[in-house]
């Protein structure tokens, strides 16, 4: 088997920069914000992957290199008590609602100082107190809860939104299809965001789907508007969040957004990721969201300096998470009893 | 005190705690202005409306995803789940998600939440209808697993339930649905984990579950009158298990039957042969007996599915042929 | 709780009858096969329910009385090697495919000369000799199960194409869109036929679903054409079988049919159906598949007589079959051990 | 006589059954071009083809579903559900469907199809992709159900399974891929249902399955330097077990041990501690004893998951501590 199995067909490319998207009226303190935030889901991400490969991540790690332009866009959109529900690959929608970087690279190295002590892992970050209910790794799982969030808001009056984050390939299981029709039905305060990387693990999703967009094709489906947006735009997927989550906060219902993207590396561990075109990688390297906005604020008239500024800063901020986390001790080995139940144990006779 | 069917202790026990929390909410197929299909929640919908009481698209997963969500965001939830049988359809929630999130979530997230379903055999609604599923949920860790058998027990072990912080898999067994027995009035709220000794004895302890408690209690009877007394335990709850009083009846009898209504392999009477098996080992006179369903999937004719799940006469002969 | 919940609804009507359709092309002989068909369901699920009253169907019994004209069609327009896979509401579909009346009635007493011994039941008839995979009780389930089939022809080039019926609940289940999705990419020779009765048990669809049409409506999310027909005229189900079926051979791929249809009587066993609006049941009744064809064969010149000899033929059939069918001893008591495995029995230890 | 890994002889195995059989598919998630994502299905596709071997969509009730109907009308397929964590997804299917459809047909329905799937913990992936649950699959009727230690079994039980006319549930572990053994050239068939006493001993049984039987192997090593004789038997099949290998051993032995990598309740040790708790009693010297992850979902962190699942240390303490 050639690893790159994928190499002949034609690449798909990215969706041609919409300059307009410049003019978009955003605030130039949010726009420094996002970049902020873009710097830092990838700098993490890229640290995620130096510790991966020091053999220090035991487990997996999905990263979203190249995807961060979601996540960035849609939290700085949201509400502080918002909710928001990831896969797997949840590391910068938790970031990106304002986990502690220690407490997830510590989660990942399987320290006690991790967001939840090495119970979960890199798949399973959960941080309440930020709003994020939590990664699940069953592909399809978090669409049907994420409801539940949003129903419970709705019960409540809170004005809460659920923001329910999902791949490409989770939109052909059979929870998008229940979930997706309940939201419409109850009229559910819930925006699903179909982070379209163009693959499930190593096969390419056009080969296994009926339509061209595995979401938002089926948008009509569920009485919804069809909406594809440029994922590595990240004014455009902030624009867009902000638009879709106010409906949902307004009580129009749920929304379904599919956001076009790509990842930069494999879908986790170890894979390089060279089952693809070479052709359709570094079109989409030339559409990286961390350069497009660095430009976009260059031409926005944004200094070099106050962005490398940023970048450093970040940086700095990395590194001492990442000692933070190596830091950290092991959990204690009693940790394995704990919390199964409410009563903080897990014992199930007398 | 008023005779209630088992089955309207159901809503009996769901609408005391629909008055006590104002928060507590329900949702399922056909639960609302229709009752549900077993008439197991007539009323709810009129005393608590539309918002409270939530019909729902055949969509299990997106039930169990809807009640989990609620759940863990502070919104405390009973869910219907038509048949046990269609748990399998949404097991993944269940097993995977509303089990284990407490503890990947290392406690952040807290789970008070139901599930109910029509569980069980008699009504020769063949292989996929009439299943008896306990041990599904008693294997998942995380999940707590009860099984009434009594309208009383139905009222207060629903109150347990709900009020339990933890996910609480509730089972209503389809052939006790007309049975009735006595409820106090007032709040009625009992304990999970708790099993009941329904009949004292010396010879044999008898543990059942639902149906096979009556059943149980039919054959010790027919046993005292061959001079063997037999205890029955109604073990009510499988998570929390009240192993304590097993393992206290076996000290004093040093026999143990199981009688289960679930297929054979991997049934919770081996969970408890094999507990005994090892912590009463030494109280043990004899072999452990586990009476069960035959590892086949259930048939639908009267005659067929009457032989398939264990009668009075099943439990007294494989006592009577094990005594000596 | 009223008996009558939904009384208040506005009734939801018949299409109004397409006269046209006395214009398709189809022979006289085929119609008066079809209005033969008609007769024999209709008698069948008559009898079905006069036993269930006589106790003597001991378990449950899901009828198609006022649907008959789905399976007709359908069943007129298939192959004998074609296959079918049906719901818990299966008798209809089973009769259609040739199956024997004894056989099916017998099932239901729990007989030993049932189809499969009172071993299945009701809800579960299997004729395998005259293509009928089964009757699903699990809602959706049968959806998966069809393309499997469909698979399976594809793959021996047998030209046998797949009919799958599900009712308007099931078009809500996750299972549904797994099976749609997979049926289109893999161009199967299946043909999903949605029996809208516009009621789940005793819940109106439209309070559930998000869309118009439950199955039509999400066509397009399959790359599939909207196809909706009314399921009460045998001459435009059957010629829309036979469309769709022909595709399906021809190697075209898959199809999706909402045939709009109602339940004259109740959901299953002893209900009234008490629950919906009286002016939508007296419409439907005003637009009984069996009426509506007795005076559309009038209209095309067959003589009275010629049709009343038809109902009265399948009336001594039921009777006899039904005696037939009660002569049957229960089945013997090993029979709870036997057929699990293929060596014909259920020994799972040595 | 080649030396292949585990993760080789799971391809090795199906090759040689498409190669014998040419009607035989195979479906699942990133099998075809990717080789699957722990590499047990390299070469397959390059070597049959993509009518033959189907990469599909992540839709795990379709691939089922697909399996199904293609085996009932006469293909025999292998199905891949990636991590046996997905079961749940798919469990209607799997349980309600596959597992009933012989029956309920009363035999018109033949169903020769395997499930396999990658099981079992050792690489940190957390509670939803490092379960053990073959008990889930033992606990329906109608599935048989099988778990290879070694890769001559893999590919032995491999054929025996797609050969056999019933549906089969092949656990592959995902700790066990990196393994190696000898294989013999040419055709490689081997028997379901056959436990293999893979050390002899006189002093106690100790059954294991997968993973567990390496674990048991070192702790029964350990245990004879200190005097006690142990018997390992490796299980290899859960459906159909063989019992009488266990019978004859806890007779010579008098003592009996599970060693279990599910999480407690309702394993598949508990199945057979009831077993022999019943027709073994009299056999019995001691206690039975069941090693067994305890009943919680697995956490990730490595000394945490280590801590959790079966390790030899606890095999060799729990019989020490048990011996008298
Ligand atoms: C139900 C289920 N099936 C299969 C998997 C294995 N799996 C994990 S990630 C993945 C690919 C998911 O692709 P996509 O939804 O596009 O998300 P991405 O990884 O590209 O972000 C698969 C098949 C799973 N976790 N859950
Ligand atoms: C997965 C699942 N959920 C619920 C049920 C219970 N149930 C049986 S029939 C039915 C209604 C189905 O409605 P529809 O699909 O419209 O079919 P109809 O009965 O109207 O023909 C329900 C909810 C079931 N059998 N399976
Ligand atoms: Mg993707
Ligand atoms: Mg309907």
């Amino acid at each position: 088997m050639p690893e790159n199995h994928y190499a002949d067909r034609p690449p798909r490319t990215p969706p041609p920069l919409n300059a307009a998207n410049a003019d978009l009226n955003i605030d130039r303190e949010v726009r420094l914000q996002l970049y902020r935030r873009l710097q830092e889901l990838r700098q993490v991400g890229n640290r995620l992957h130096e510790l991966f490969f020091q053999n220090l991540v035991r487990g997996t790690s999905h990263l979203s290199l190249g995807m961060e332009a979601v996540s960035a866009g849609f939290g700085a959109a949201m509400r502080n008590d918002d909710y928001s529900l990831a896969t797997y690959r949840g590391h910068a929608h938790t970031l990106s609602r304002g986990a502690s970087m220690e407490g997830v690279i510590a989660e990942l190295l399987g320290r006690d100082n991790g967001l939840m002590r090495g119970k979960g892992g890199s798949m399973h970050l959960v941080d309440v107190e930020n709003g994020m209910l939590g990664s699940y790794g069953i592909v399809g799982s978090n669409l049907p809860i994420a409801n539940g969030a949003a129903w419970s808001a709705q019960l409540r009056g809170s004005g809460q939104v659920t923001v329910c984050f999902f791949g490409d390939g989770g939109a052909n299981i059979g929870a998008f299809h229940e979930a997706l029709n309940l939201a419409a039905v109850w009229e559910l305060p819930v925006v699903f965001v179909c982070e379209n990387n163009l693959y499930m693990e190593y096969t390419p999703i056009d080969l296994v789907t009926a339509v061209e967009h595995p979401a938002a094709s089926r948008a009509s489906a569920y009485g919804l508007e069809e909406i594809v947006i440029d994922g590595n735009d990240v004014d455009e997927v902030y624009t867009c969040a902000q638009r879709v989550i106010e409906r949902a906060r307004a009580g129009a219902g749920p929304s379904l957004v599919e956001a076009i993207t790509y990842r930069l590396g494999g879908h986790s561990r170890a894979d390089m990721a060279k089952y693809r075109p070479e052709a359709e990688v570094e079109a989409w390297q030339g559409h990286d969201a961390i350069e497009l906005y660095h430009r976009r604020l260059l031409s926005l008239g944004v200094g070099e300096a106050e962005l490398t500024a940023v970048a450093t800063d970040v940086a700095a901020q990395v590194n001492a998470a990442t000692d933070a986390a190596k830091a950290g001790p092991p959990p204690p080995l009693e940790e394995v009893h704990t919390q199964v139940f409410a009563d903080g144990g897990s014992s199930w006779r007398n | 005190m008023a005779e209630l069917t088992y089955r309207s202790a159901v809503a009996h026990g769901i609408a005391q705690e629909m008055r006590r929390d104002p928060s507590l909410v329900m949702l399922g197929e056909d639960i609302g202005p229709a009752g549900g299909v077993f008439k197991t929640t007539v009323g709810l919908w009129d005393e608590f409306g539309p918002e409270r009481v939530r019909d729902t698209p055949i969509s299990e997963q997106a039930i169990l995803g809807a009640a989990m969500g609620a759940a863990m965001t502070g919104i405390p939830v009973v869910a219907e789940i038509m048949f046990s049988d269609f748990l399998p359809v949404c097991f993944d929630i269940l097993s995977n998600e509303i089990a284990k999130a407490r503890y990947m979530s290392n406690g952040q997230l807290a789970m008070p939440l139901v599930v109910r379903c029509a569980n069980g055999s008699g009504v020769r609604f063949g292989a996929q209808h009439s299943q008896s599923l306990e041990n599904w949920c008693m294997m998942v860790p995380g999940l707590k697993v009860v099984a009434p058998s009594t309208p009383v027990d139905m009222v207060g072990l629903m109150a347990a339930a709900i009020r339990d912080p933890d996910p609480v898999v509730l089972f209503e067994h389809k052939s006790l649905m007309a049975s009735k027995g006595e409820v106090p009035d007032g709040e009625v709220l009992d304990t999970l984990g708790t099993a009941r000794t329904v009949r004292p004895g010396t010879d044999v302890t008898i543990v059942a579950l639902a149906l096979m408690v009556p059943r149980a209690l039919e054959a010790a009877e027919i046993l005292a009158q061959e001079g063997i007394s037999a205890e029955v335990i109604d073990l009510r709850s499988l998570v929390p298990l009240d192993m304590a009083s097993i393992l206290e009846s076996v000290r004093r009898t040093s026999r143990l039957v199981t009688v289960e209504e679930n297929p054979q392999l991997c049934g919770w009477g081996a969970e408890i042969a094999s507990i005994v098996a090892h912590e009463g080992f030494w109280d043990l006179d004899g072999p452990v007996l586990r009476v069960t369903t035959p590892h086949v999937p259930l048939p639908a004719a009267d005659v067929l599915e009457d032989e398939a799940v264990p009668s009075v006469d099943r439990i007294v002969d494989t006592i009577r042929a094990n005594w000596d």
